[in-house]
């Protein structure tokens, strides 16, 4: 039991890593920033609870705002640079927050030990969850409190006009802007909300897993980042809930049985998806064959 | 209403505009006219701000429009279409035409509500008005990238309306069309001037531009050569060796 | 004096060793650089492949003791094969205008050829037979490693070659032609697919020499090289400006030059914060790279 | 007559006891999971470790298994092996896995010191704290070698080399063999916690310790205990810095040649100190003695750099020096693992467990696991001595961490030798 909670604790995490790659996607921006975000939120959040022992709440509120700031500052240097360069652009300033955090050292001692980040041998001992004896499906409920909160937004959104222009932004900026949308505010209005998703993710993540290094927050991770709504589809949002279940949950997970060749399935497997589903694994069709399995009548289009 | 003063463009050694002078009325359908390359769609660009110009400048109403983005623009009342249609193809007509219309207020008040709960009837009326005038009503739920020509050229007209424009801007809006679709197209544009719109028609398609312009301007690499009514114009002898003669066969 | 002289020395040594190595970079970044000149697109498994290939060269060096001329050979043909298959697995299928499937499709193709390296090498790092190793050019107190300058001008000549096959043959024509219309280009009865693979297998051959290089100049080959690889490439290819051959190479050397630098003056920890800072702000201030086009597609 | 049907019942009842002792020892197992990368570049570190953790449960159960609190025996069950991937969210799902889903009494694993230290924090820090909501389950480690994991958790146990007082000794070893060996200086890579900490806090301090001058500017003296507060590891970090995936070492080996130093220490896994001794050998680096990071007396380093790794000198907590030292390396190679210091101390493990197992007494069946679990993790921190491959292991039992015998070996000839045996 406390392993399936275990892993659906993981499996929302990521879902909100991928949902803050999703909304910069909607506008067309592939940012691979999200994992600075996320260790920003993840840093942050961890330094409050342990350091400053503040509630989990008030900490992980910080760690959005952080990281959303950051992403705010972040966005307009990144306006300028579009497609692959901004891929890269976004890498470098992954990279940068990683190495900040291999070389933040902020140590404090409490009862005898030294706490609190110490550069590349990691931030040990983020137990907040566990000193203050929640049990496993407690952390399950907060956590997925906050993933369904924040799908239900943005699956509202999308459903808004709001959702169209950003929509409209991803599809044609020069047709945005003629049509008088003012691109430079979606642009960064979607990686400022990006970020702070990130960074949700991020102060969540660092309390399940209690320790943080810089090893985490690699462009292995801004990858994973947006693979999930590229492999789960741009329809909606349960695309990016779709691809994290079959990444974390099978190929990573699922497929222990298979040992050591769990590993070499994964890329394969990521290969046959994206050339039988280009369009992302909950598109269209498999929406509309799950609508007629459950005799759902849709209405309007693809709003 | 428009006016285009010293107006030059260049890129690199060519010279796109070239010192151009226009004046458009208020109400008026103008005409602008001229070869392949003598510079209208860029004229169309500068003044839809994607493009700088080079010197001159540009007054709308008196004010100028100097330095002001195409988003900008098109909140002080000039929206345009394009010569190779830039819809949104994954937003539905419903959709394209709900992005669009940024300028009014009641809009924005609305921008996160669905379309389906708590957008106010009257924006859905006005988008159903939309609809009827390029006869898409029942196109609204299909994706722009899966409608057939014509009907992309008609949702993109549809969709510049949207934003309530007091300028129009058309960019060679009958390219590929049929007479048909041609004469159509023609009566919309009356029944925009009648709603008190001002459209400047940048076409080949001399059927069109002879029919429904009051005024035209003919440009030649960059600069006007001729400008009056399409009866003077079609006279014009310097207009007719460089250009009337040529479009024969074009 | 004496202490500025000694400085000036060591700065200029620092920055000649980061130049030549460089050039490693370079090779691999002409690869990434090149397939995105052709169409326009990120292949994330190429430096997987370079090192592959590399992988392959070994085998060869090991099982039958070949001279080092096959062990590149091998390593060449190799990856070769390997960008044909990626082409064929992560490209081909998926529809042209779709990048993001690509990249994703591409990315898996990385995850896989890495793990089956590692599967077969269990990730123990391998001794890589060097070249010109023990070749120590020491000119006055300077001193230059000769497999780097090997490196650097295998660099030089490839880069030569291909901008010949580019510009001279018929297949590089087509190749451009299919870069810059590809509709067009179908017309005109260029197949774009054949067009396609020859240049992923051309990046192949290229990547393959680029990964028995990198392997060599270090004198050892493991899986751990793989993503910070792969990441140079990239940097490289859009520092240089996507699709421009020279650039990457340009872009290759600062680089290398940059990063050396900076751990001379700031050490290790710091390096590449400082390396990749400068790249952001760089992209900021020019955003298509130093010989970049105006193309902005993703 | 009387007396007969005595002697006959007492027979039965007691034949039927032993019956039942066998029919019920027969059906059960003392269960244990084993996790260790298996995938990625450390795979080899999980294989081997599996290979002979797998070999030396076989080695036990050939021996009849292990006496379960009733007396019976029962044989040692591995009941799998996880690929961790060296990921810390694995890690924690294989242990969260093993704890709720098996009946395995204790985990064995995790190849990586940075998974190690997520894992552990997912324990319950004091046992019998109830406010604690941590995971109260065994884990028996075989790597996880940095210093100080072992406090994180009074669940957690490592069967690691204590490196402090392996190089301590060491140095002082080489300051009688090399009376002509002054000074030194060296370098390590700054993004592998444990060889940067053990680099900068242990090995360079004992070599100061013992006489040893270093190259350059002074390092201060840590003292005996390893602290990992920042103004001591930035005072330590001196030395030349590289990362594990660097492939250029240009200035880090130049800047090593003009410090000119009699002793040269590569505090690095096998990857990039092959990548640094290669770079040293270019630019004509000849030190009089070179000395490793345990973590390098592997095969791994043989594979990499032979050549260059020629002379290095490393304490490692396994050789094939004793008779069942021997035998053990035999059984695992032929197993298809290689035994080094670390899966050395994995197939110690299994030997640890047996003798947890008999001290706690435990029942061994299915609705006993919990308790088994806490009785297994009290024996097991009240073990203080046990025997390992190459000698007798003691443990603290107020730190948890174990002292190891150690021997130096050195690369002769392309093939570690034991140059020095301190055993006794």
């Amino acid at each position: 039991m406390d392993y399936y909670l275990n892993l659906i604790n993981t499996i929302g995490i990521h879902t909100l890593l991928g949902l803050s790659a999703y909304l910069l996607i909607l506008t067309g921006q592939v940012s691979m920033a999200q994992a600075g975000f996320f260790g920003v939120g993840a840093y942050t959040a961890a330094i409050l609870t342990v350091i400053f022992q503040w509630s989990i709440l008030s900490a992980i509120g910080a760690a959005m705002l952080v990281a959303g700031g950051l992403a705010f500052l972040v966005g307009f240097p990144a306006l300028r640079v579009r497609g692959l360069m901004l891929v890269v652009a976004t890498i470098a300033f992954s990279e940068f927050a990683r190495m900040f955090f291999y070389n933040l050292r902020w140590q404090v001692v409490r009862d005898g030990t030294e706490i609190g980040p110490n550069g590349t041998m990691g931030f040990a001992e983020i137990r907040y969850f566990n000193n203050n004896g929640w049990l496993n499906w407690e952390v399950t409920i907060f956590l997925w409190t906050f993933v369904v909160v924040v799908m239900a937004i943005i699956w509202w959104s999308d459903r808004t006009r709001v959702g169209a222009v950003l929509r409209a932004v991803g599809e044609d900026e020069l047709a945005a802007d003629s049509t008088g949308i003012n691109v430079t505010v979606v642009k960064v209005a979607a990686m400022t909300a990006g970020g702070v998703v990130a960074g949700l993710a991020g102060s969540l993540y660092a309390h399940q897993v209690t320790d943080l290094d810089h090893h985490t927050f690699t462009v292995l991770l801004a990858t994973f980042a947006i693979a999930y709504p590229i492999l789960g589809g741009l329809t909606n949002v349960f695309g990016t809930l779709v691809a994290v279940v079959f990444i974390q949950g099978l190929l990573v997970e699922g497929l222990r049985f298979l040992g050591d060749w769990r590993m070499l399935l994964f890329g394969a497997l990521i290969i046959v998806a994206m050339n039988f589903k280009p369009m992302g694994l909950f598109d269209n069709q498999t929406i509309r064959i799950l609508q007629n399995a459950l005799g759902i009548k849709r209405r309007g289009g693809s709003t | 209403m428009l006016e285009v003063k010293t107006l030059s463009k260049h890129f690199g050694g060519v010279r796109a505009v070239d010192g151009l002078d226009l004046r458009v009325e208020r109400g008026e359908i103008f005409g602008l006219i001229g070869p392949n390359g003598s510079g209208k769609s860029t004229l169309v660009n500068i003044i839809c701000g994607v493009l700088q110009p080079t010197s001159g400048d540009i007054l709308f109403e008196g004010r100028s429009l100097d330095g002001r983005a195409p988003s900008a623009r098109l909140r002080t009342g000039i929206a345009r279409t394009f010569q190779n249609i830039r819809l949104f193809g994954g937003l539905t007509v419903w959709q394209n035409l709900w992005v669009a219309g940024n300028s009014t207020e009641d809009i924005k008040s609305q921008s996160i509500v669905s379309r389906w709960i708590g957008t106010s009837t009257r924006l859905k009326k006005e988008i159903e008005v939309m609809l009827e005038f390029s006869d898409l009503a029942d196109k609204a739920d299909v994706l722009a990238s899966n409608l057939a020509f014509g009907e992309q050229r008609r949702l993109e007209l549809a969709r510049a309306i949207a934003a309530k424009p007091r300028l129009l801007l058309l960019d060679e809006p009958a390219a590929g069309m049929n007479q048909a679709e041609v004469g159509e197209l023609e009566k919309r544009l009356r029944s925009l001037r009648k709603q008190g719109m001002t459209i400047v028609l940048v076409e080949h398609v001399m059927q069109l531009v002879m029919g429904v312009t009051d005024r035209i301007a003919v440009l030649n690499f960059g600069s006007k050569i001729a400008e009056g009514t399409p009866e003077n114009i079609q006279q014009d002898k310097a207009v007719q060796t460089a250009y009337l003669g040529q479009s024969d066969e074009s | 004096m004496d202490d500025f002289w000694y400085e000036f020395v060591e700065v200029t040594q620092t920055i000649t060793d980061g130049l030549l190595f460089g050039s490693t970079y370079a090779l691999i970044g002409i690869g990434f650089t090149l397939i995105f000149g052709a169409m326009g697109k990120l292949n994330m498994a190429y430096a997987g492949a370079a090192l592959a290939g590399a992988y392959a060269g070994l085998a060869a060096f090991v099982l039958v003791k070949a001279p080092l001329v096959v062990v590149f050979g091998v390593s060449a043909v190799a990856a070769a094969l390997l960008g044909y298959a990626i082409y064929f697995t992560c490209f081909r299928f998926i529809p042209t205008h779709n990048h993001l499937a690509a990249l994703m499709a591409s990315v898996g193709g990385l995850f896989f050829i890495d793990e089956v390296v590692v599967h077969v090498t269990r990730g123990s790092p391998l001794t890589f037979p060097s070249m010109f190793d023990d070749i120590y050019f020491e000119i006055g107190p300077f001193g230059i490693r000769g497999d780097l300058v090997f490196v650097f001008i295998i660099g030089l000549l490839s880069t030569g070659v291909l901008l010949y096959i580019l510009f001279k043959t018929r297949l590089g024509l087509a190749t451009r032609a299919v870069a810059q219309q590809d509709i067009a280009a179908r017309l005109c009865g260029i197949g774009v697919h054949t067009t396609n693979s020859v240049t992923f297998a051309i990046a192949g051959v290229l990547g393959g020499i680029a990964g028995a290089m990198t392997a060599a100049a270090v004198g050892v080959l493991s899986p751990v090289m793989t993503v910070p690889l792969t990441v140079k490439g990239i940097i490289v290819a859009v520092l240089g400006g996507l699709g421009s051959i020279p650039g990457a190479i340009i872009a290759g050397l600062f680089i290398g030059g940059f990063e050396n630098v900076f751990l001379y003056f700031r050490g290790i920890d710091e390096r590449d914060m400082y390396v990749v800072a400068l790249l952001f702000l760089f992209l900021v201030f020019r955003p298509n790279g130093l010989f970049g086009s105006t193309i902005t597609r993703d | 007559m009387k007396r007969f049907c005595k002697v006959v019942s007492v027979g039965l009842v007691s034949c039927a006891l032993s019956l039942s002792a066998l029919t019920s020892s027969a059906d059960r197992s003392v269960k244990v999971l084993g996790w260790g990368a298996q995938s990625g570049p450390l795979k080899s570190f999980g294989v081997n470790s599996e290979t002979a953790l797998r070999s030396a449960v076989a080695e036990i159960n050939a021996a009849g298994g292990v006496k379960l609190g009733d007396g019976s025996m029962a044989p040692i069950e591995v009941i799998g092996y996880e690929d961790s991937a060296c990921k810390k969210d694995q890690n924690i799902a294989i242990l969260r896995k093993t704890a709720s889903t098996t009946d395995a009494i204790v985990g064995m694993g995790a190849t990586c010191s940075g998974s190690c230290q997520a894992m552990f924090g997912v324990l319950q820090k004091k046992v019998g704290d109830s406010s604690d909501s941590g995971l109260q389950m065994p884990i028996l480690a075989d790597t996880c070698i940095r210093p100080g994991l072992a406090k994180i958790s009074e669940w957690a146990f490592r069967n690691v080399p204590n490196e402090i007082a392996m190089y301590d000794a060491l140095f002082a070893w080489l300051s009688q063999q090399h009376p002509d060996i002054k000074t030194f200086s060296g370098g390590t890579e700054t993004d592998q916690g444990h060889s940067f900490i053990t680099h900068t806090a242990v090995i360079v301090q004992a070599a100061i310790k013992h006489g040893f001058e270093w190259v350059g500017p002074a390092v201060p003296e840590l003292g005996p205990k390893v602290k990992q507060g920042m103004k001591e590891l930035q005072a330590a970090a001196k030395t030349q810095h590289w990362l594990m995936g660097d492939t250029n070492y240009t200035v880090q080996a130049r800047k090593i040649k003009k410090q000119n130093p009699d002793m040269i220490l590569v505090s690095s896994h096998p990857f990039s100190a092959c990548g640094f001794l290669k770079e040293m050998k270019r630019q004509r680096v000849k030190p009089k003695l070179l000395v490793g990071l345990t973590s390098s007396a592997s095969q791994e380093t043989l594979n990499g750099c032979m050549k260059e790794a020629e002379g290095i000198i490393i304490p490692t907590g396994f050789a094939p020096i004793t008779a069942e030292a021997q035998k053990a390396n035999d059984i695992v190679g032929k197993a298809g693992g290689f035994l080094d210091l670390h899966s050395a101390a994995a197939w110690e493990n299994a030997y640890l467990v047996k003798a947890a197992v008999e001290a706690a007494g435990i029942t061994a069946s299915s609705d006993s696991v919990d308790a088994d679990r806490a009785k297994f993790r009290d024996a097991l921190a009240s073990i203080t001595a046990s025997d390992g491959l190459i000698g007798p292991v003691s443990r603290d039992t107020a730190t948890g961490e174990a002292s190891k015998p150690y021997v130096y070996v050195q690369v002769v000839d392309g093939q570690w030798k034991v140059i020095h045996d301190p055993r006794g």
